[in-house]
């Protein structure tokens, strides 16, 4: 079958003559751009929503949506402003004044940085963070380089975390509810009221998210404290996969603990609907595993297969990729489990085979018929089978495209097959180590069951309201309950039900301490003062206690801590002092005293798996909701740094959207762009269309994360549309997760059209040969000595004298998966606004960073490329000569260095750029307020180190300068020559998989010469060097080192010559 | 400078209609001793005239304005950018300072060259031509219509000059106004 | 063949003299206003910022620099009649001469303006352009095609400012000896005072011959480094040889078109129809003839260098500029400059002015497009699939450009009130001779 | 002799003209007022503390207040501690100390107004400079290289004009020509970067 470009099927899918283009034009009032239901904001169409939102609708509109946006009142207020500062124009500059300190604490050198270790707590794989403070303010978080579970890596939401810390949005002090308004008050009046109407409560609950350290045991405490009874902790995460894997380890080996995988050993990882690469576990951790272990180093190169209905991260990264029919994840696996149970190589005690064997006798009938319904053919499963029992291998299961009502049972047809395959204590970790499940499986139900007879609860860290679904009637039953108090770090929909709104600790702001891996007890403590008139929740509990006369001997949550590390102290550290032990680990961040336990035998689990497996419908079309890779379950979508970050696959921004093979689009004539009202029995939502590669023929995949409705969340209000309204709310009977996934839905399309605001308009490489190589395993073999020299170009002028540095960066796109932490780490480190949905459909994204993701080979098994793009740093620039006032030059150092205080904004070096690396600022942005223009949304978390540039300046990447110029004074002063890896720029140091190096090119052995030496680099719009042609010849300091793939791949760089440089005549290879 | 002529001894101005006869005026007066300090006005630059100009007058000195104007507009504009160049080389896109960016800067010699050269012939013409003169009397406001003119310094209306004037076809001879 | 030139300044000063009619001022009302628009575009755009324009990544230029490139593109013909013509002595430029260049000099102020109108920060950009010794000890990047600009473009007004006021001076003493009082004295301080001496016209011959002579060169370099501020980037479609000579024939052809559609109405509105013969605007249809063949070649071998250069980049381009998205604009580009002015090959078109009038216009519409052309469609798809953008035109440019269009015809219609719009003292040249009767044989002598 | 008079009018005007505009032109927001071109710029502070007497008389040297500037980019003003870590004994009934220790008791930090101020886009670094060893090992840099003799001073001044080119011009000065095939080394890099970024 002719492999016809991924886009030449997307362009037939477009009814509009331009590919990528509206029917209307764009400066039309943008409520008046698209009629029908859904539109940008939910006010358009339901305006008692917000009748004045400043930001769409309404008299004052943004200055952008009209023709001219300015009115008559503000044009004459400018004029005459204009007129006053014409005439007095040489005003000279104010004095500035300098306030030092009274006294000045030991510790805090101005214009120094300081870091402190702490723990993240968006989730719960309890990564290491060194937070750098400048002037008492936190700046920057950044992994700790030695912390096991997250190996200095840090993912977009980790990053994103900080925004959080000085969101303008948090309430500014305790809200009293009275009479449907909130009052603010003091918190003494909190304490008081809680104190009054908790008096003689028996039935007293907190509902809160996941947590591994001490911290469900101090809730514990509390309620018993209260005398209320310790069952009423309720704990909800959403992500189901904790549950469902702690569960079936629970029922198979006695033990509710999640397996660890071991990534110097593994070879081969076999993913069913794994999402290893999204929220999955500990994301950070599996990036980090998955780029040292399976991908391609010095010959050898590991196989990661997937068999998935929808198209995630992990199968785009994936080395292979087998759709598998929606919800037939357990099936699949049962199946598997049936073809090792036969295969010779099979391990396993004889106990355990006949455990196994009492399974596959009982589904005997759906082995039989499953093969069909499954989707992929026996001899594609069972050649994974026999690569699975010959190599050090491991089968992962379930993430959040797999909240099915088989989750935990696709867990226990796991554990078998892992069992057969010989993984636990080689590949998968289980007596030492284990990740801890953060939360208690079932506990929602039990929630919903005794919510009635609450005589309070208090939410603390969680969103229960907007994270359920609408079905189980979460609302109603929060809103029968007498006292509800919210304690949350950011307002949140949950809100809505609760009678005291409690503003809590960001946690940057407070103690903590998470045990994500058994054993491993990472610190969590405060960096900053507290930014807004917020309590740190344990506290809160505490001081109300003490207002009912019951106090616990504490006198806050430190002192809670203090005495339970006091017992880690005597496990750990006898011999030394509880403080210097407390303070070691505070300076380190985390401690590890891994103690193996022996895990039992496996127990008989047929009656774990009775019942008849989901096969779907042949012609039935089904929803599944992953977790957002980027927002997570929701708690992201405050950060505007998170929702302009783009989405790997849609790279879509500030919005949700359905995705839907093209295939099924073009037979249900449907179109890209197009608005469709989806059905089920539970709810019906309607929702932009996205034709995306490789999901499955018969699935709708509609991510999670967006959907606010709640009022004051300037950002997140009226962004995308919350899925969990399809769903019916029933739970997963093992492990009490509710079902988000193979849900059976009725599509039906509707007239209107909606721009999806996707950074990327074009989606293929259209056959251009030099952008993406690609080498076969086979191939690589014979390249693997060679040594090129990308360096030596023809060239008419003399090359550069030699300085003693050259800064390059190669980027491997092996490793590569797309999940654009190193986009926020950049946005954030370097100060780059975020412009909103407008801007971004008008095409003027800030980010520095670009994530390239290119679709290759057919629509229904494509290959997917992520290319991260930034600045490349050419020797022979073309944006350098053509700047007329010297605003961007060329350092003897390699770099493309940009003053930006020197540009006049030309922008003909934006053009002149072939890569169109380079942004411009079209606004001035306003920090640190939400401001009128949909662009006025960035939460202050300046870098002090980089300037903030004006409307009318060019940007770009300038590979971190103010790293380098920090990092060389310190090695000059110390008169020694810089170390390579001493100095990291900020999209290296958090890449979660390790696919960007840096370092100085003239320094022989450095990891980025080895790699740009390395058989498989080449320079993007390079050419093809080996055979003479030298593409652009602009010498890019930044190179890219190729895919690896099992087989030969008829990628389009091989028959057809690479493009030639400008004019010169190119001889057909 | 002061007026020392008295009113009658101002000089004569004849008025020409033909060209031909005007021509024939000029060759003639041109070489007469006693027409010392004559003036020779005209609406329009005939070509006739214009050799008879080059008679009199000989090539016109405003080349060489130009060529010193354009040399030294070319020398500036090779000096500026090697100047910069020198004092603070700073290298664009591989292209090093100095003497390899010269194709760079033939452009600004060229346009400098054009510019100064311009300048300068438009100051050789003001020059040349004793231009701006505050003090000179406009005899007749035809001159710079359809009539060409002969002015002559201190002499009569019925002095000999006018009468020849009258002979070489001139329409009328009056006394020059102050 | 007896000649009289008596009366010339009469005709020719009639329009600066009484009251002109009804429709100069409704011209000039109708200008003002499309001035007034397009400054009010400018403030806010200096206010907001560049945000309020249609421009996005990739395509960061627009209908801006369209406009700084059509403008300055109108300026050549101005120069080429004026200075090349008088080289080759060509006797009807005599008579169009000084509209011509009035229309250059506003033409090119009017494309003075769309640098800074574009630029970001324009009250930093005014004069750091400029390389002057600043306590920055930092001048310009003199490599940038945008300085070379600079330097041309001023190089270019000043140089076409001295010729046309050179070229005003006797005219301007003819005027100073009509009137009296203050006008008298600003006539003749702004002519020198100009008497018409042999001396003055000698050494005025001279000069003006050498202004002409530096001013020829000035005609093919300004548009060819305009010309470079494309062919100096990357971008395929930009990066061709072709581009200079391919930009001064668009030039050329814009220039005269203008002149055309712009000499007609004026020429009407001054009664002036004696004095600016139909063959004179004969020969302007020529030329404009000429340079349209030009231009149609210019577009053919672009297609074929990048056809044959075997560089995938530029194929596609340029296969997508007349297929893809924008091919609109290529069309109306193609049809405009290329098949119109085919109809100049037959005398009887020549001579009908209405047709050649619209003709001329469709001309300056064909010529705007295929800047806009050049510009955005090999902007919005370049290298790398994934930098492909789209552009549309703001309402703010649009209103920028009217206001250009306002600019420019307010100056025009000012010069028509307070100047002569022909040359008094260079349409006498070509007018017959003064010649006495029986002297024609004696004044042949010489 | 009337067109002398215009022409002279017309030179003066001209020069001032050029004069102002250079003043103006350097760039935005840069304090390039007649003062600070040619030093001077000595703005009154909330407390007449006199350099001359303290770093001057009593010879207490630069970084004992101002300690920040051999490991930051800033100098570092003393905080009110430091001052009071003497003026609790010496000449504490002086009224100008008694105004020191109204600010010290009522915890508030003394607004000191800066002399040597930099617009913000321009990144100095004071460690650089005051480590910087030459060949021989002794420093490079005084602090008079650039703050002028403010032992002298009483009240403190901005010395030099801390314009770009001025720094150029000192940058430039340390570059050693390339040498028998060695490159020239510059070791005062000139970069925009090295301020800028």
């Amino acid at each position: 079958m002719a492999t016809e470009h991924a886009d030449d099927e997307l362009a037939k899918l477009e009814r509009l003559s331009e590919v990528y283009a509206p029917s209307g034009d764009f400066e039309r009032e943008s409520s008046a751009r698209d009629t029908g239901p859904y539109y940008a904001a939910a006010e358009e169409v339901l305006p008692e929503l917000e009748p004045e939102d400043p930001r769409v609708s309404g008299a004052k509109a943004s200055a952008e949506g009209k023709a001219f946006p300015v009115d008559r009142r503000d044009f004459m207020r400018l004029f005459s402003m204009g007129a006053v500062v014409g005439a007095t124009a040489c005003v000279r500059r104010p004095p500035e004044t300098v306030l030092p300190y009274v006294t000045q604490p030991i510790d805090m050198v101005p214009g120094v940085a300081t870091y402190y270790a702490s723990t993240c707590g968006l989730c719960s794989a309890g990564c290491g963070i060194m937070v750098k403070t400048r002037e008492g303010r936190p700046v920057k978080l950044e992994g700790i380089a030695d912390h096991p579970i997250n190996q200095g890596g840090l993912c977009g939401l980790g990053q994103a975390s900080i925004q959080g810390l000085y969101h303008p949005e948090r309430l500014k002090s305790p809200l009293l509810k009275q009479e449907w308004t909130y009052t603010p008050v003091s918190w003494e009046r909190v304490y008081k009221v809680m104190a009054e109407r908790l008096k003689n409560k028996k039935r007293v609950a907190i509902f809160t998210g996941g947590a591994t350290g001490h911290r469900h045991g101090f809730f514990r405490d509390v309620l018993r404290a209260m005398g209320s009874s310790e069952e009423l902790l309720y704990t909800w995460e959403p992500n189901g996969l904790h549950q469902a894997m702690a569960k079936a380890h629970h029922v198979a080996f006695g033990e509710a603990r999640i397996p660890r995988i071991e990534f110097q050993e593994v070879q081969y990882v076999l993913g069913i609907a794994s999402d290893i690469h999204e929220q999955g576990i500990s994301p950070v951790y599996h990036a980090k595993g998955m780029s040292q272990g399976l991908s391609y180093q010095n010959g050898k190169m590991g196989t990661f297969v997937q068999l998935e209905s929808n198209m995630t991260l992990s199968g785009a990264a994936a080395h292979e990729r087998l759709v598998i029919a929606p919800g037939s994840e357990a099936l699949a696996a049962l199946l598997l489990v049936e073809i090792l149970y036969d295969h010779p190589l099979a391990k396993g005690s004889n106990e355990e085979r006949r455990l196994i064997k009492e399974v596959l006798h009982e589904h005997r009938k759906e082995i039989a018929g499953g093969w069909d319904a499954l989707g992929i053919s026996q001899k594609q499963l069972s050649a994974v089978a026999d690569a699975l029992v010959a190599k050090p291998s491991l089968v992962l299961a379930g993430g959040s495209s797999a909240f099915t009502a088989e989750a935990t049972k696709l867990q226990l047809l796991t554990v078998c097959a892992n069992i057969l395959v010989g993984a636990y204590g080689k590949t998968l970790i289980l007596h030492q180590g284990w990740h801890t499940n953060p939360v208690v499986s079932g506990d929602v139900q039990r929630f919903i069951a005794d919510a009635a007879s609450l005589d309070a609860v208090i939410i603390i860290d969680s969103d229960p309201l907007f994270t359920l679904p609408a079905a189980l009637h979460i609302k109603e039953l929060f809103q029968k309950i007498p006292l509800v108090v919210s304690l949350q770090a950011f307002p949140v929909s949950s809100d809505e039900v609760a009678h005291l709104l409690l503003p809590a600790h960001h946690y940057l702001e407070s103690w903590g301490d998470e045990q994500a891996v058994a054993g491993l007890w990472s610190m969590r403590q405060p960096v900053v003062r507290p930014t807004t008139e917020s309590r740190q929740s344990e506290d809160v509990l505490l001081w109300v206690l003490a207002h009912l006369g019951k106090n616990l001997p504490y006198a806050d949550y430190l002192a809670y801590l203090k005495e339970r590390w006091q017992d880690l102290n005597r496990v750990m550290a006898p011999l030394v002092g509880f403080d210097t032990f407390f303070q070691a680990v505070q300076r380190k961040g985390f401690i590890t005293q891994f103690s193996s336990q022996v895990v039992g035998e496996l127990r008989p689990l047929a009656t774990h798996l009775r019942g008849e497996l989901f096969a779907p419908k042949k012609d039935a079309l089904y929803v599944v909701s992953p977790l957002d890779h980027r927002l997570h379950d929701g708690r992201g979508a405050h950060l505007p740094v998170l929702q302009e970050c783009p989405d790997g696959l849609t790279t879509a921004t500030w919005d949700s959207w359905a995705a839907m093979n093209p295939h099924t689009m073009t037979r249900l004539a449907l179109k890209r762009n197009q608005v469709v009202q989806i059905k089920t029995p539970a709810g019906e939502i309607s929702l932009v269309l996205y034709p995306m590669p490789g999901v499955h023929p018969q699935l709708l995949v509609v991510p999670r994360g967006n959907g606010s409705q709640d009022k004051r969340n300037t950002i997140a209000r009226g962004v995308g549309v919350n899925p969990l309204a399809l769903y019916a709310g029933e739970f997963e009977p093992e492990s009490g997760q509710p079902i988000t996934a193979a849900t059976e839905i009725s599509l039906t399309g509707t007239s209107t059209m909606y721009r999806l605001a996707t950074l990327q308009k074009h989606n293929d490489i259209n056959s251009r040969g030099e952008i993406i190589k690609n080498y076969s395993l086979a191939e690589m073999q014979t390249r693997e000595h060679m040594t090129k020299d990308l360096d030596t170009v023809p060239d008419l002028f003399p090359t550069l004298a030699g300085a003693e540095h050259r800064w390059g960066m190669s980027i491997d796109l092996n490793k590569c998966n797309g999940c654009g932490a190193c986009i926020v780490a950049c946005s954030l480190e370097n100060n780059v606004p975020q412009v909103g949905r407008e801007q971004i459909i008008l095409g003027r994204e800030m980010q520095w960073i670009r994530l390239d993701r290119y679709f290759a080979a057919d629509v229904d098994h494509p290959r997917v490329t992520f290319q991260p793009l930034l600045c490349q740093h050419c020797n022979h620039a073309p944006c350098e000569p053509v700047c007329p006032v010297f605003a961007t030059t060329h350092d003897p150092e390699g770099i493309n260095a940009m003053t930006y205080n020197r540009c006049v904004g030309t922008r003909y070096c934006a053009n002149a750029c072939p890569y169109k690396v380079r942004r411009f600022n079209w606004w001035t942005h306003a920090w640190g307020k939400m401001g009128e223009r949909p662009q006025d949304r960035n939460p202050r978390a300046l870098n002090p180190d980089v300037t903030v540039r004006t409307r009318g300046v060019m940007e770009k990447c300038n590979f971190c300068v103010g790293r380098l110029r920090e990092a060389k004074h310190t090695a000059k002063i110390a008169g020694r020559k810089l170390h390579d890896g001493e100095v990291q720029v900020a999209c290296q140091q958090t890449c979660p998989s390790e696919a960007i190096v840096f370092g100085n090119l003239n320094d022989k052995f450095s990891r980025v010469t080895k790699q740009r030496s390395n058989g498989r680099a080449y320079l993007l719009l390079g050419g093809d060097p080996e055979h003479g042609h030298y593409g652009l010849k602009t010498l890019p300091n930044v190179n890219y080192l190729a895919q690896v793939s099992h087989q030969a791949r008829d990628e389009a760089n091989h028959h057809q010559p690479a493009a030639s440089g400008h004019g010169e005549q190119s001889e057909h290879a | 400078m002061a007026e020392i002529t008295t009113q009658e001894e101002q000089g004569i101005v004849a008025l020409f209609p033909y060209l031909d006869d005007f021509c024939q005026a000029v060759s003639r007066v041109g070489s007469d001793s006693d027409f010392h300090g004559h003036e020779v006005l005209s609406p329009t630059s005939y070509h006739e005239l214009m050799a008879l100009a080059e008679e009199r007058y000989g090539p016109s000195p405003v080349r060489w304005f130009t060529l010193v104007g354009a040399l030294s507009g070319m020398c500036t504009g090779f000096a500026m950018p090697l100047l910069m160049d020198y004092d603070w080389p700073i290298v664009v896109g591989g292209k090093s300072p100095g003497i390899y960016s010269l194709p760079a800067y033939v452009i600004f010699g060229f346009e400098l060259m054009v510019l100064f050269g311009a300048l300068a012939t438009i100051l050789g013409m003001l020059v040349m031509g004793r231009l701006p003169n505050p003090y000179g009397t406009v005899y007749h406001p035809r001159i710079t219509d359809d009539r060409f003119a002969i002015f002559v310094p201190k002499v009569g209306v019925e002095s000999s000059q006018a009468k020849l004037l009258h002979h070489l076809g001139a329409a009328e001879v009056f006394a020059a106004a102050k | 063949m007896k000649g009289s030139i008596s009366g010339i300044n009469e005709q020719i000063l009639i329009g600066t003299g009484t009251k002109p009619e009804k429709t100069y001022y409704i011209a000039l009302a109708i200008a003002v206003f499309c001035l007034l628009i397009g400054a009010v575009a400018w403030a806010i755009e200096i206010i907001y910022g560049m945000g309020v324009t249609g421009l996005n990544s990739p395509v960061y230029w627009g209908v801006l620099i369209t406009n700084f490139v059509f403008w300055v593109g109108i300026g050549h013909a101005g120069t080429l009649i004026s200075a090349i013509l008088f080289l080759f002595r060509a006797k009807w430029r005599n008579s169009i001469n000084r509209s011509a260049e009035a229309m250059t000099v506003f033409a090119v102020i009017t494309a003075g303006l769309f640098p800074l109108i574009h630029v970001g920060r324009v009250w930093l950009a005014a004069y750091w352009m400029m390389p002057f010794p600043n306590t920055n000890n930092l001048w310009v990047n003199f490599r940038s095609p945008l300085i070379w600009d600079v330097f041309a473009i001023s190089t270019y007004l000043t140089v076409s400012l001295l010729f046309w006021y050179m070229g005003l001076v006797p005219d301007i003493a003819a005027m100073r000896d009509r009137v009296t009082g203050f006008k008298r004295l600003l006539f003749g301080f702004m002519s020198f005072g100009w008497r018409g001496t042999l001396r003055e016209w000698h050494h005025y011959e001279v000069g003006y011959g050498f202004l002409a002579a530096l001013a020829t060169p000035l005609v093919l370099s300004v548009h060819s480094i305009v010309s470079w501020d494309f062919a100096m980037s990357m971008q395929p479609g930009w990066h061709t040889t072709i581009f200079p000579p391919y930009f001064v024939a668009g030039a050329i052809l814009s220039g005269c078109a203008m002149v055309y559609s712009l000499v007609l109405p004026l020429r009407h509105m001054f009664r002036l129809e004696e004095i600016i013969k139909a063959e004179h605007l004969e020969a302007l249809i020529k030329l404009t003839l000429l340079t349209s063949t030009i231009v149609a070649y210019a577009y053919g071998v672009e297609f074929f260098v990048a056809w044959y250069s075997g560089n995938e980049f530029e194929w596609a381009i340029f296969q997508k500029r007349a297929t893809g998205p924008y091919c609109f604009y290529f069309w109306v580009m193609v049809f405009c400059n290329c098949l119109f002015p085919l109809a100049f090959w037959s005398k009887r078109v020549r001579y009908n002015q209405t047709i050649c009038f619209i003709i001329c216009l469709l001309v300056n519409v064909g010529m705007w497009f295929e800047r806009y052309n050049i510009i955005v469609s090999s902007l919005v798809e370049d290298f790398l699939p994934s930098n492909w953008g789209h552009y549309e035109p703001r309402l703010i440019e649009i209103a920028l450009t009217v206001g250009s269009f306002g600019w420019f015809f307010t100056w025009l219609l000012i010069f028509c009130r307070f100047f002569p719009l022909v040359s008094m003292s260079e349409v006498k040249l070509i007018m017959p001779k003064p010649l006495r009767g029986d002297g024609a044989s004696a004044a042949q002598k010489h | 002799m009337r067109s002398f008079r215009l022409s002279l009018i017309l030179l003066v005007m001209y020069a001032s003209s050029a004069h102002s505009w250079w003043m103006w032109t350097p760039g935005d927001h840069v304090d390039n007022s007649t003062q600070s071109m040619m030093g001077g710029y000595h703005p009154d502070q909330p407390i007449l503390f006199s350099h001359a007497k303290h770093a001057g008389e009593r010879g207490i040297p630069c970084q004992f207040c101002h300690s920040a500037a051999r490991r930051s980019i800033t100098a570092g003003i003393p905080p009110t501690s430091t001052c009071m870590g003497c003026h609790k004994l010496i000449k504490s009934e002086s009224p100008l100390i008694k105004e020191l220790t109204n600010f010290f008791a009522e915890n508030k930090p003394i607004p000191w107004v800066k002399v040597n101020a930099l617009p913000d886009y321009v990144r100095f670094s004071h460690r650089i400079h005051v480590n910087a060893k030459n060949a021989q090992g002794e420093a490079m840099f005084a602090c008079q290289d650039c703050h002028g003799p403010v032992e002298k001073s009483v009240t403190a001044e901005q010395w030099a004009p801390l314009q770009m080119g001025w720094c150029v011009e000192c940058h430039n000065k340390e570059r050693e020509p390339a040498r028998d095939g060695k490159p020239a080394v510059r070791n005062a890099p000139v970069t925009c970067n090295t301020c800028h970024f």
